[in-house]
Parts: C-alpha cells; structure tokens; sequence
C-alpha cells in the first residue's frame, strides 16, 4: 500500500500511509486510539475506497472496491467487533458467501471446514451455535472463515483485546502455524507485550501518518510507547499503601443463572473494603459477565445475598444500586455505556439527571446541568468538539473518559469496574489505572473485573481467580503466584 | 333557473362503482345529457370532508345537489341546506326531509326483492333459499326481509339462510358466504353484494342480482335482479325545481315500482327456462302492486337463519 | 342447529373454505417473510397486493389469459418492489415510511389504471376466472378429497411453496445469504455478499408474491377488481410473518388459522348461529395476539430488521 | 452492537437532516406528477390549482386548518412514540378509543355541569386513547411482544370494538345504521372564526405542539424517553425505569391520538360513526416522519399534508383529474 490518503467529513484518517506486508510474517499495527489503523485494514480490506494512493499485491495494482474484490485476492480481515451470525451453526457462518452450488452442500463443506481445523489445530464443533461459542471460540470461528476462503493474508484488528492470557497464547500459537504455512498477517493491538512477542515487523502510526518501522530484534517496549504517544510513558503507578477499612459490598453464596438459564455463579461469595482493590481473574465467560449484571442491577440472583455497605438489597434493581453508592463502568461501552447518537452532556449526566440541583419537580435545570458537565470534561480531560457534540464522534478512549466522568461524580463508596481499558492505547490505558487508583486513595472500594492479567496483578490488591462460575481460589498482592493463577483460571485447582 | 345553465352536483361517500352510489351516479349523468345540464361529483369523499364539500358547491352556485348522506352526510348537509335556502338538496337518507328544501331519498326495492322472492320460492327444489347481503342496515334489511316474505307467500316450507359478510366490498368473502349456503342446500340466493354469482356459476345454482341488472356478470346463473333505477327521481326533482315547486319530501315514491324507480330486470336466457306459471304469478303481483292493491311489507329488523 | 354443525358436509365445506381463505395470506406471508428474513419490513404488502389484484385482473380482461395476468400481477409487484428496495434499501429512507407510502401510492394507481381501462360501468366487467381442480383419484377419496383436492391451481401451488420456501431459506446458498444479512448485514458484506442487491432481490420475490396474492382474489377466488378486495389481508400477512416466527412452516399455519376463523364464521351465520358480528371478527386479532405473546419469548426477530445497511463510505 | 459500530461516526450535517424532507417532498411531486401527465391533465394547471384549493381563498385556507388539526395531533403522538422507540402503528386506533371515549361523555354525561363538558370529553378522550396505546406497550415492555404488530393488530380489533358499539350499545334510538346518538350541544368545541369550521381543536393542537416540545428539550420525563429510545440497554443500566418510561410515552402518545378523535367527534361530526377517520393515524406515521420527530417539524409537515389533502380535491375537480390521485400523491 502506497501513499494512502482517506478522509472523513472532518478528519484525515490517513494521510499518505505506506505500508508493506511480506510472506510468513506477522506484521503489527500500532498507534493510539484514532491514529488510523482500523481505517488503513479497511481500505486493504475493500470495506473503503481510498481517496488517493495505490494497492499492489504480489506487485500488481490492484484495485479493492469491495471485500469480495479483496476476499478473491486472498485478503481476509477480522474485525474489532466479530461479523458472526449468533443464530446460525460454526458450519454456516464458515461457508457463508462460498457455499459453492446451488443448495447448500453441508456434508462437502464440513469435510473441509473438519480438514482445516486439523491443519491448523483448531478444534470447534462445526454444529455448535455461533451464540453457544465462548469469546474465544468466536475468534477461532472468525479464523477458521478466513481460512476457509483460502486466505492469504489475514488481518486482525486487535483479536486479542478480548481474550484473557490462555486464550491469548493459543491464538498466537495459531498465528505460528498460519505464518510457518505461507500465510502473512497483520496483528492489531494496543498491548505492546504482545506486539513484542509475536511480531516480526512493527509500524506505528499517529495520527494518520507513518511515524516509524521496526524490526522487533531493533526496538523495546519503552520506544514502541513513545513513538506512538510522542511522549515518555511511564506506566509506574504510586499509590499510598494504606491498609483497608470497612467491608462495604458483601456477596453471600450468590447463584447466578444466566438468559439462557444455566448456571452462571454458583456459591458465590465475596467480600471488598474501603481502600481496597479486588480483582476478579479468568477466561471469559465464566461467570464475569454475569457478576457484572448482578451487581448493575440488571440481573438476579437465584440464592443468596447482595449486602451493599450494610444494607442488604434486592438484585434487579440498577437504581437501588446506585442509590447504595455504586459507580458501574460496564464491560460493553457501546451497548450498555453510552448512548451513542447522544450528546456528551446527555450521556454525561444520564446516570445523576433526576438529582438535584439538574431537576427539580421533574424540570431539568439546563445551565446547572452544562456548567457541572463542562467541569467534568475538563477535571477528565475528555477530547471533544463540544459538549454538544454527539459521543458517536468521540475515540475509544475518550468515550471511556466520558463514562468514568459520569460513574466517578459521586463520589461513589463502591466501584465496579468491567473490563475498564479494553481497546484503548497505552495513554489511555495509564489514564483510566490513575483514575481508579485515585478512587482507591479517595477510600472507595473497586472491584475490578477484567480479562486483562497483566492489569489485574498491576492494580489489585487481592485477586480472585474464577472458574465455571466458582471461586478457584484468592491470592493476595504480595503472593501473587502467575503459575498458580494461569492453573486456576484453566479449572485446575 | 334563469338563463344560466342548470347545476347538479353528486357527493359520494364511496366510488361510483358501488351499486348505490352508482345508481345515483348514472341516473345524473343520464338527465345532465338529456336536458343538456351541467354535472360534477365529489366521489370517495371522507367523512370530514363532507361539510367541505357541501358547502363548496353550495357556495359555487349550484341549483341541486344530490348524493348519500347516511351516517357522516347528514348534518353537514343539513346544515349547509340551511345556510343555502335558494339551492334544492336531495340525500339518500334515514331521516325526515328538513323544510323548505331539504328532500331524502332511499332505495326503495323492497318489491322487486319480493318479486324475486317469489320466484325462488316457487322454483325452489331444496325448499332452501339463501342471502349474502352487506351489513344489518335497514336498507339492507328491507331487501332481505322483502325476498324471505315473497318466498313464504307462495312456500310456507321454505327456510331462508342470511349472512352478512360484515362489509360493503369484499366479494371473496361473500362468495364463501355463498358457498357455505350452497352446502347447507340452498339453490337460489338473493345476492345483495358482489361476490355472489360465482360460487351459484361454480354449484350450478341460481341467484338474483341486486341494485343493477346484474344478467351479464353470470348469464347462466342470474336469473333476474331487482333494479333501482333512480332517473325518474332525478328527472322529476330537476322539472320541480325548473318550475319552482321543489319542496321539502320524502322522495321515496319516486324509487317505487309504480313509479319505475324500482323494477325486476329482464329474465334475459330465463324467460325460455322459467315455467309459464312463475312468470304469470310475477306478472300477476307485478300489477298489483303498481296499481296499489298490493303493499309489500316494509320490515327493517335484522334477519336470523332458519 | 347443532346437527348442522357436525355434519360431515359442513365440515369438509369448512376445511375447503379454510384452504381457498388463507390462500392469499399464505402466499403474502411467504413473500414478507422472505422480505424480513433479509432485513426489510415491507408495509407496501396492501398496496402491492391491491395493485396485483387490479394488473392481473385488467391483463387477463385484455387478453383472456389468467395465466398472463398471473404473470402481470406478479411482475407489477416485482415493479413496486423495487421501488420500495429503491426507497428503504438504496436510500436508506424509514421503511416504515417507505412502505406505507408504497401502499398509499400503489391504491391510488391501481385504482386510477383500472379507470382508465373500463370507466365505471353499472355493472363491474368480468373474467372467467380459474375453476377449481379435482385432482384425479385424491378428490375421490371420501372426506377430505372434496375437501383438500378441489381447490384451486393457485392454492396447490401455494401449498408447494411453503416446503419450497422452507428448503430456499435453509438450504441453500442463496438462502443462507438471506438469513445472514437480516442477523448481520455486516458479517453479509465482510464475506463479499452485496447485501442492498440481494436485499433489492427478496423484496423483488416477495412483491412477486404479493401481486400473485392479491390475483388470486381477482382471478380465482372472484373474477372481478373492486376497490377494497385485498381488506387488510396484506396486513394480516405481516401479523403472520411475526406469529410464524420467520418460519414458513409457521407463518403459514397462522395464515391457515386466520382462514378457518373467517370461515367459521360466515359458516356459522348460515345455519343460524347468530354471534354478534364484530365480537366474531375480532377474534382472529385478538387470538394473534396472543399467539405473539406465546411466541415471543423465543423470537428470533431478524437483528438487521428496520436498518438500513451503508457502508460508513456513503454516509460520510 | 455490530450494527452500532457501523453507524458509529457518522453524523449528518444539520443542513442534510433539514433538506432531506424537503428532497423527499420534492421527489414526491415530481413522482405525483407522472400520473397527471398520464391522466392528460396539464401539469402547470394541476399544481397551481393544487395550491390555490389548499390556500387560495379563506374557506380553502380555514378547511386545511381545520384538517390539520387531526393530523397534528396524530403525527405528534407518532413522533412522540418513535422517540422513544416505541413503534406506535396503532394512532388509529387509539384515535378511534378517544373518539369513543369522547362520544360516551358527549351522549351520556348529561349530569355534568356545562362548563365541564368539554374538559371532561378532552381528559376522557386523552385516557381512553392512552390506555389503548399502554397496552401493546405493557405487551412490550413485560412480555417481550413486538409493539408494531400489536398497535396494528389493535387497530383492527378497535374498529371491531366500535362496530359492537355502534350496532348494539351505543346505536342511536331509531337508527339501524352504525351511529351513536349526536352529542349535547355543550360538547360541542367552540368555533374560532364566524363562518367556519375551525375550532378549538386547532388551539388544542398547537398546544400540544408546544407541551411535547417542553416535555421533550425540558423535563427529566421527556430527556428519559429519549435515552430510552437512542439506547435502552444504557439507560436501563444508569437507573433509568426504562418500563415505566416507555409506558408513559405510549400513554401519552395514545392520548394525544385520542384528542384527534375527540376533536372529531366535538367539531365536526357530533356523533361517532364508522368513518371518523380517513386513515389520520397512518398519514401521522408519514407526517412524524417528514416532521423529523421534532413537534414542531410534525407541525410543519401536518399543515403540508393537509394542503395536499385539501388541495388536490379542488385539483381533481379542476384541472379533471381523478380524485384516486390524491391518494398517489
Ligand atoms: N466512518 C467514519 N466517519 C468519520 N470518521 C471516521 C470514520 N471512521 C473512522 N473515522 C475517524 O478516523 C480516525 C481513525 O480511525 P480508526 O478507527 O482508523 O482508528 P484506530 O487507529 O483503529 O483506533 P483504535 O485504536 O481506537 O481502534 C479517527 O479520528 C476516527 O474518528
Ligand atoms: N433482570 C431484568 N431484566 C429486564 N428488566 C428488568 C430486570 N430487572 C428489572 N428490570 C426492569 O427494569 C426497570 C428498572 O428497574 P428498577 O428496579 O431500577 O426501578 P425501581 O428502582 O424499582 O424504580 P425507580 O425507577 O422508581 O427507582 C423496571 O421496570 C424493572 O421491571
Ligand atoms: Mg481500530
Ligand atoms: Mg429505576
């Protein structure tokens, strides 16, 4: 890719970007949230037309006016977000768009489909729903549908930003096997560690532009994180060590079941304090999700006991919950954080509108509510057009700034924080860290739950690994044992 | 009158495909042509619009204004007939005429249904007759009434089966109302609606048309129908007004039989297959009635099946 | 009365009544599900269906030939059709707004053509419109042959088309492509499926059917074009589609359930069994109703419904 | 949330979201225009007298007002529903429950004191047509029923409901045609202007204009209605009552539905009969979305549908075209 310029309404994603992948290598992405990765794949993925520069492939100028157009070039990418169709089997989300004659011919298909998993040593049940299949087990789909149309190069944009360590080193296992098979990749990540380990080559973006290319054997860590800030990042957080206080959220022998009705939490029990940090550790989809609704609110228990700062409450209830002094920053921040087509001020005080002084006897006070919501965007440092301006048009992490000004207003005594920096760069990342340890030092108690190890060790002062919905067993800071945890987290107690 | 041209104008709640608005519809045309008169009409009128519409051709100065007023027509012209002395109104209508000119009108074709009912009592072989008819009205009513007494004066044995389709337009639904009459055994239908012939084309029974001589949709199946012709009514509200002596009426004679406002349709192929003693009964009634010797009952109440 | 009512004619007359009534709804309800099932809500069904009844009914006037009218009814609605994918798939219009606006204006124009082609006579022209077919042998069979095998062409071939339709949407390529873009549009479009042209095509297949549904009522259940023939079928249809659950199979047996009541009911009329009317007629939504609320629980609403699919390129 | 992603940056300029409307009214009447020329109309003559008849005298003028009133209403409490996500197809037939509601106050309430009358038709109507817009809403929110098949599907069962009245309970003594009996002369809507139709329905109209926009830029009720719409998962989860919230938008969007019946059971038929509506609560849908949700845009949009509606009567008679092509217009 040479020279590659697209622009939106307003912004240059990309500004004269050049890129270039070659054969059995995995090639990573890199640069801040908005820098213009995802926009670059894109246009070699055909979903975009560039406004100006060119597309080889194998030397020849190409041009890619849609993903079939890209797809026949042996070009495949798997989005931020997976393009699976729930509904449907692992089978025919595979075979859509390449199902050959006229009726579907399962029986040829799932020969193939059995014959690639072998190939590349990914095993999923081709009859299994696309909705049954854990986070993992949904990438693993989104591979498999690539390779399924012979796919040259596969690009992936930030696969691992939802996968927890396990999940994580069999897919770069995958990526070997794809790589020592001719294949060539584009990795997408904002975890440098990552990027460090599986990659041959880096290219970090900013803002639209090429900034810098590396070979991994040229570079560290540290330079990758300020070539893509254009500052020092020092990701060394200080926190006063102050011991911690009174327990303010109790959960008792919690069972759980989830939509579908199975079991999700069984005999569930925890305990947080003031000043406290607790992280909860796993792969996912084994029961974090269904903690998180339990305590928004938004789910109920079956058994057992939700006591929060000594008042029990009934699940079910988000505003009873807010009103006991919980913050929530939920794990989906499309679907459950923020209304998308709202401005920043909406969304900013959709949680504290029917407060006073922003209501009264049902009036929304308009200055109040724009003078408050102003100080916020400031106190966080939200990058925005505006407080008018709707959140759709705000990056990543910015969007995540907007709903920590929101959930942190209050000055809340419990924090449940889901997932807190998934997908968002390296700055953002040490932004929302000093945030919620700044919540600690201010005496609220955090639960944080997240896939993200490296993040739970960072900042928890105790980490409870769970597995199918139980309790595999709690270690403290100093104790931390990864081995221990990496057992844990795979059922093995 | 005067010099400047004479004025109708028709509103019409419907199309003038319906039967009843049609007829009216086609007995304007017919005097407009044949007294060289100027003719408009508002169809498909919606209800609100009514007053509108009333009032726009009172106000743009036409003599006389016709059309079916029933249900959402009738104070909105009854007001502007009084806002409008000099203009003569006539509204198909279930109410009294209003002074000084304010006249109603109705289809009053109870007598060609008797007439047809005593055909089909008479012809009957199941002793089982049938009506598919639109909505319990009293128009509607009358007919249906007017047939099943025709049939008992000449067979007492004879059961007549109704049912009302529950709308104006919908002749699938009246076809299988239709059929459903066949099955239980009935061989002549009185189809007050569209919808009615094909299922007696498909049984090979035999029905009677309504509002219009209705032979040329099924030839070998209708037998007669009964006719509203409303010409003479027009004709003779249009001379009335000419020489000022239109007032206030129930114009209702004017459908009549008497008055060739309603008659039964030719046999058309049936003459040749209908027995000598059908027709001359027929013919016999026909007489009476139109001298007045003979009163068709007017019954407005709602018909059950046998 | 009673006696009547289990009578074994009134009960085969009742079944045949029931097939001949749900015949049009079935037909629309196919057409609008394979219209959902790829994404789109298509309110223009009265009108299309309305439009059908009157192209097929003037073609067939024109040259005597049902079958040609057959055809021009469902080509009319392949027409309307793509005017509505032109509105809500091309441009991305409201589909409620596109569709009812399909059915205001497809009325009004087929009531304006058939004006055109025969005025407004006294007595509405006619067609010899289809007979019922005995199929040899079946409708020998006591019963259900009167009742099964005497029907019409287009009610067989409705009847063939609910297996057809299920093995289309589930077996084969073109119908896994439909399913995927009413979930997904863009798992469609990220495999190289154009989703608005295949979009454009099941409203086309679906308009088809629509006009084909709305001749029927012209052709073979009647043979003549009034205004109001269709009488909220179309919309009925789009009730079926969800009761069915965007299953065929399903949407048809509820197209079938409409039927039978509306059967039922002018059955019962005739042998004088009076129930107030309008209690009656109610019936049949109040019962879809609840059939939704049973159903609701596991609907597999299609999760493309209602949007409109753009690649960011175009808005922007 | 796939779907979320793929919208997600993309903001029309404002300048689009208002000419957008206007292209569409635009294309319409370039569309409309096909059918003049087939009819043999002249097109110049057909649209001049589309505007003249909608327009061009006081009685023209006052008749548009007087129709778009009904239509206000309606397309209001259309886009006071799809605010809020709540797809109300059903503004008919709460229309129709007002219109009843109005009726049974108008004939029976013979007991009130004068001066209560109105009110009293007004506050029935509006709770009449709320409730029957609260139950699909009810099916909705508890019962997971998808609220566009249930306002349709109560549309129809509406009308059944009033042809059980109008034949039975509140048929007129002496009519055996589906009408109830007129309502009292107190329950008649003051006339604004002598020699018209225009009525107190208008004044109720516009005010309602007014309050929905209040409810809508003001109040937490109406801030919570648009959460509720944008996305109910987020609004859900931040504490929001999103059932009770989508509840009393539809009890709202029905009564507003319902005060276009009883307008046209006060101020222009006085008695309820079959026909009180020719489709207000469909065209509402279209106008509440010309109108682009906003009160005052479904205003705009109303009056324009009224012009057209009015208009294109005088234009059939004039320019002699037939009056079906109103409908395609
Ligand atoms: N469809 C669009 N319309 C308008 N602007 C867009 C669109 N898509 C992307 N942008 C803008 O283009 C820029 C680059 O976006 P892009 O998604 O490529 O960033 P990214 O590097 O992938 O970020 P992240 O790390 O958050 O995934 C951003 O400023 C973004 O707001
Ligand atoms: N698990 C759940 N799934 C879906 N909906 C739920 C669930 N739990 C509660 N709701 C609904 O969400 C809405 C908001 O509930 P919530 O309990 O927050 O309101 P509340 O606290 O009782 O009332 P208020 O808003 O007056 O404070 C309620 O209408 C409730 O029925
Ligand atoms: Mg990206
Ligand atoms: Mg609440």
């Amino acid at each position: 890719m040479v020279d590659i310029t697209k622009r939106f309404v307003d912004v240059v994603a990309n500004d004269k970007v050049s890129f270039s992948l070659f054969p059995n290598e995995v090639c990573a992405l890199l640069g801040e949230n908005g820098a213009g990765k995802t926009t670059l794949m894109n246009i070699l993925f055909g979903y975009y037309l560039c406004d100006s520069g060119e597309i080889r492939i194998y030397g020849r100028i190409v041009r890619l006016g849609s993903p079939k157009d890209a797809i026949a070039h042996g070009i495949s990418m798997i989005h931020q977000h997976f393009t699976l169709v729930p509904s449907q089997s692992v089978l025919e989300n595979a075979m859509i768009g390449v199902e050959g004659g006229f009726f579907l011919d399962k029986k040829k298909a799932r020969k193939r489909l059995l014959e690639i998993e072998k190939q590349f040593g990914l095993d999923l049940d081709p009859d299994a729903m696309a909705f049954t299949l854990t986070i993992g087990q949904q990438q693993k789909l989104e591979i498999l549908k690539a390779l399924y149309r012979e796919a040259k190069i596969l690009i992936m944009d930030e696969p691992t930003a939802v996968l927890a360590p396990i999940e994580t080193r069999e897919l770069f296992a995958t990526l070997r096997t794809l790589v020592d098979n001719g294949r060539s990749v584009v990795f997408i990540s904002h975890k440098l560690n990552e990027v460090m380990e599986i990659s041959d080559r880096i290219l970090v973006l900013r803002e639209g532009k090429n900034v810098a290319e590396r070979k991994k054997s040229e570079t560290r860590v540290q330079e990758l994180a300020s070539l893509m800030v254009g500052r020092e990042i020092l990701e060394s957080l200080q926190c006063s060590d102050s011991a911690a206080g009174n327990t303010v959220l109790q959960l008792k022998n919690l069972r759980v079941r989830n939509s579908k009705g199975v079991v999700a939490l069984d005999g569930f029990s925890l305990d947080l304090r003031e000043r406290e940090i607790v992280g909860i550790a796993g792969v996912s989809g084994n029961g974090q999700t269904e903690l998180s609704e339990l305590l928004f609110g938004i789910r109920r228990p079956e058994e057992g006991s939700i006591v929060l700062d000594g008042k029990e409450v009934p699940g079910g209830s988000p505003s009873a919950m807010i009103r006991a002094g919980m913050a929530r920053i939920p794990e989906d921040r499309i679907s459950t954080g923020v209304c998308m087509d709202l401005s920043v001020m909406d969304n900013m005080i959709l949680v504290d509108h029917c407060r006073e002084p922003f209501s009264k006897l049902g009036l929304i006070n308009g200055r109040e509510i724009r003078s408050w919501v102003l100080d916020r965007v400031r106190d966080f440092q939200v990058k925005t057009d505006g407080v008018d301006a709707p959140v759709k048009s705000l990056s990543g992490g910015n969007l995540q700034k907007v709903i920590l000004a929101r959930e942190l207003a209050g000055q809340p005594k419990i924090i449940i924080a889901c997932q807190p920096t998934r997908g968002l760069d390296v700055g953002a990342m040490e932004y929302v860290h000093q945030a919620i340890l700044r919540q600690k030092e201010r005496g609220a108690g955090i639960l944080l739950i997240s896939d993200d190890l490296d993040e739970v060790l960072l900042l928890c002062d105790r980490v409870i690994v769970i597995y199918e919905g139980r309790i595999m067993g709690e270690l403290c800071s100093d104790g931390i044992d990864r081995e221990r945890i990496g057992l844990w987290m795979s059922g093995v107690a | 009158a005067g010099k400047k041209q004479f004025q109708i104008a028709a509103i019409f709640q419907t199309s003038i495909e319906e039967p009843w608005d049609g007829a009216i519809h086609q007995a304007c045309q017919k005097v407009a042509k044949e007294l060289n008169l100027k003719y408009e009409y508002s169809e498909g009128v919606a209800a609100a619009d009514f007053e509108k519409v009333v009032r726009e051709y009172s106000e743009r100065g036409f003599d006389f204004i016709v059309g079916d007023a029933f249900l959402a027509g009738e104070e909105p012209s009854r007001r502007a007939a009084k806002d409008y002395p000099k203009i003569a109104y006539a509204f198909g209508s279930e109410f009294s005429p209003q002074a000084p000119n304010y006249s109603v009108f109705d289809n009053w074709i109870h007598e060609p249904a008797y007439l047809s009912g005593v055909i089909a009592g008479m012809m009957t072989k199941t002793n089982t007759l049938g009506i598919v008819a639109a909505i319990p009205i009293p128009e509607v009513n009358r007919l249906a009434n007017a047939f099943k007494k025709g049939a008992l004066s000449v067979n007492p044995r004879v059961k007549v089966k109704i049912t009302y389709i529950g709308s104006w337009f919908d002749p699938p639904k009246a076809k299988e109302a239709a059929v459903a009459m066949i099955e239980g055994g009935a061989d002549y239908l009185f189809a007050e609606r569209f919808g009615v012939f094909e299922a007696a084309k498909e049984a090979k029974v035999f029905a009677f048309g309504n509002m219009a001589d209705q032979n040329s949709l099924a030839p070998d199946v209708v037998v007669t129908s009964c006719v509203w012709d409303m010409y003479p009514l027009i004709r003779k509200s249009v001379d009335a007004i000419r020489n000022g002596s239109w007032s206030a009426k129930n114009l209702k004679d004017w459908s009549m039989m008497a008055a060739k406002g309603s008659y039964l349709a030719s046999y058309h192929g049936f003459d040749a297959k209908l027995p000598v003693k059908v027709k001359t009964a027929v013919s016999d009634l026909t007489k009476k009635i139109m001298n007045g010797s003979f009163t068709v009952p007017v019954i407005e109440t709602e018909l059950v099946s046998d | 009365m009673m006696a009547d009512i289990f009578s074994a004619s009134f009960i085969t007359g009742l079944i045949g009544a029931t097939l001949r009534m749900s015949t049009p709804i079935i037909l629309a309800t196919l057409g609008e599900i394979i219209t959902e099932r790829a994404g789109v809500l298509n309110l223009g069904i009265e009108g299309i269906m309305l439009f059908g009844a009157a192209s097929g009914f003037l073609a067939t006037l024109a040259t005597g030939n049902l079958w040609f009218g057959i055809l021009m009814a469902a080509l009319s609605g392949v027409l309307l059709a793509l005017l509505m994918s032109f509105l809500a798939v091309n441009l991305g219009l409201s589909q409620h707004v596109a569709g009812l606006g399909i059915t205001i204006f497809a009325s009004g124009l087929a009531m304006f053509i058939y004006r055109k082609a025969v005025g407004s006579p006294v007595v509405p022209p006619t067609v010899h419109p289809f007979s019922p077919l005995a199929i040899p042998f079946l409708s020998d069979i006591p019963f259900i042959g009167e009742s099964f095998f005497k029907q019409y062409f287009l009610t067989y071939i409705t009847w063939a088309l609910i297996p057809l339709v299920s093995i289309f949407l589930f077996r084969t390529r073109f119908g896994l492509r439909i399913r995927t873009m009413g979930q997904n549009p863009f798992a469609a479009d990220t495999v190289g499926v154009n989703v608005n042209r295949t979009r454009t095509i099941c409203l086309a297949i679906g308009g088809a059917l629509f006009g084909v549904a709305g001749a029927f009522l012209t052709l073979a259940h009647q043979n003549m074009f009034l205004i109001d023939v269709v009488g909220g079928r179309g919309w009925i249809a789009i009730a079926m589609t969800i009761f069915g659950n965007w299953n065929p199979l399903m949407g048809s047996l509820g197209g079938l359930m409409f039927g039978f009541l509306d059967a039922l009911q002018l059955r019962l009329q005739s042998v004088g069994i009076h129930l107030p009317i309008h209690v009656f007629l109610m019936i049949p939504y109040l019962m879809t109703i609840v059939a939704l609320v049973g159903v609701s629980r596991k609907a597999t609403v299609p999760a493309g419904l209602l949007k409109p699919y753009r690649r960011e390129e175009k808005g922007g | 949330m796939v779907g979320l992603s793929i919208v997600r940056r993309q903001t029309l300029p404002p300048w689009a979201e208002i000419l957008l409307p206007v292209a569409a009214i635009f294309a319409t009447l370039i569309i409309g225009a096909l059918p003049i020329v087939l009819a043999g109309g002249n097109l110049f003559k057909a649209y001049s007298s589309l505007v003249y008849g909608a327009l061009g005298t006081r009685f023209n003028l006052l008749e548009t007002l007087v129709k778009a009133s009904p239509l206000i209403l309606t397309g209001l409490a259309v886009s006071f529903a799809f605010r809020a996500r709540f797809w109300n197809i059903g503004a008919e037939g709460q229309l129709f429950a007002g219109a009843i509601a109005a009726t049974a106050v108008g004939v029976y309430g013979t007991a009130l004191p004068s001066w209560l009358v109105i009110p009293a038709c007004i506050v029935s109507g509006f709770i009449a047509g709320g409730l029957w817009a609260v139950l699909p809403a009810f099916l909705k929110t508890k019962l997971k029923v998808d609220d566009v098949v249930t306002t349709l599907l109560l549309n129809y069962v509406m009308i059944h409901v009033m042809g059980f009245l109008l034949y039975g309970p509140m048929q007129a003594a002496g009519s055996s045609w589906p009408r109830s009996e007129p309502i009292m002369d107190a329950a008649h809507y003051p006339i604004l202007l002598p020699r018209s139709r225009l009525h107190l329905g208008l004044v109720i109209a516009i005010v309602m204009v007014l309050a929905i926009w209040f409810i809508n830029a003001r109040t937490v009720f109406g801030y919570r209605s648009k959460c509720v719409g944008v996305n109910i998962n987020a609004a859900h989860f931040s504490g929001v009552n999103t059932d009770m919230t989508i509840l009393k938008t539809a009890l709202i969007s029905g009564g507003l539905a319902g005060l276009a019946g009883v307008g046209e059971v006060c101020a222009i038929h006085y008695h309820l009969l079959m026909d009180i509506s020719p489709g207000y609560g469909y065209t509402g849908i279209v106008i509440a979305m010309l109108g682009n949700l906003h009160p005052v845009g479904v205003a705009l949009s109303a009056f324009f549908f009224s012009c057209i509606s009015i208009g294109s009567q005088t234009m059939s008679r004039m320019a002699g075209i037939p009056v079906y092509i109103e409908g395609v217009i």
